[in-house]
């Protein structure tokens, strides 16, 4: 298992092949990018912010949790970018392999969409005439 | 009893600083807290969330705060 | 989109690379590689067979019936590799760029699943004692 | 007319070589050449499936084979 945050340009190749494992045949990864306009306006970059500690503890619950729904998980692979990224930077990584493929894809979709439940990292997005701390507002 | 409270996002901003000490009275709930926050800085009651995280987790309403925990105020969380 | 059949060994980095898109902030990819066991049974090697024309006409067939699906779809990357391959190498990958991630999941396990079906490839399995063309018989 | 069929993977092995030449009758349809080479290579009813393809598409059994026809022999494809 491989849980982390970085300030750092997150490595996709290398966390790709942490993921593989001799006894998985399916690899399944989820790779969040930077997208140039989000809800019709055009992002010109993004900050994350971070709880690390509560973070870290967080992801490594969720990746628990997928292992006791996907108990034939062999490898589980996270890594959350922070600080400010450029378009097309990626921000997350989820990687995980198991025997067959469509447990990968149903593992790798919990993860992702867990993390964005409960994971404290926050956004803000800057377009060219403001900023905004996404979905933090109704 | 001395709480400090660390603060993320968008509550760090409305707050204005990233950590805050609060003198709570002994055996004030999670639930008080929140109520407190929000009545001392109203803008905390436009957010489309707002949870304590207490020793990394997310605390419940009724969980009682003790001396030496680690509270943190956690807006909408939007990772990923 | 790239579509390739290819007896060298995947990039697997240069591929998600191709699938990501500055429109699009959800990459998913899978990649198959080689177990180590089938049905009980030690896997040694690998070999793959394909019908090098109509399989990649069909792939092309399988991409565009994923664009009609998911008309968001920014990017389709699907590599098959082909030859002998040894346990943990990778037989295939398929990326997929969405504006949004479910769509990304979504469309990528069609690719794949619709790839196993209808993708003119062959692969015979070898073990310490024999070989078998897998899925051959009932 | 002469049809030249592709063979692969465990068919080829079946039948024992790469490419055959057969000569058919003038509008021979696909189930027809199928018939006829399950006749010819008992071994090939046994697969979980067979399958011609004419043309890069798979083909359906009332569909009449022409000259010139890429014509190929798909047992079950496992790629992926």
């Amino acid at each position: 298992m491989t849980i982390a945050l970085t300030d750092q340009p997150i490595d996709v190749a290398a966390a790709l092949r942490a993921a593989e494992d001799p006894a998985a045949g399916a690899v399944n990864a989820f790779i969040g990018t930077i997208r140039d306009h989000s809800a019709g306006r055009r992002v010109v970059r993004l900050h994350y912010e971070s709880y690390d500690a509560m973070a870290l503890h967080q992801l490594g619950r969720v990746a628990g949790q997928a292992r006791e729904k996907w108990p034939m998980l062999t490898q589980v692979v996270i890594i959350h970018r922070k600080g400010t990224l450029e378009i097309g930077d990626v921000a997350v990584v989820v990687a995980v392999s198991t025997p067959h493929r469509a447990d990968s894809f149903a593992a790798c979709q919990f993860i992702i969409d867990t993390l964005k439940e409960v994971v404290p990292i926050w956004k803000k997005e800057e377009y060219e005439d403001g900023t905004t701390w996404v979905a933090a507002h109704p | 009893m001395e709480i400090t409270l660390s603060l993320f996002g968008i509550a760090r901003e409305i707050v204005g600083c990233s950590t805050l000490t609060l003198d709570a009275p002994a055996g004030q709930s999670v639930g008080e807290l929140l109520t407190h926050l929000r009545a001392t800085y109203p803008a905390l009651t436009g957010l489309r969330s707002l949870a304590l995280a207490v020793n990394n987790e997310y605390a419940q309403p009724a969980d009682v705060l003790r001396v030496g925990d680690e509270v943190a105020l956690i807006p909408p969380v939007s990772g990923g």
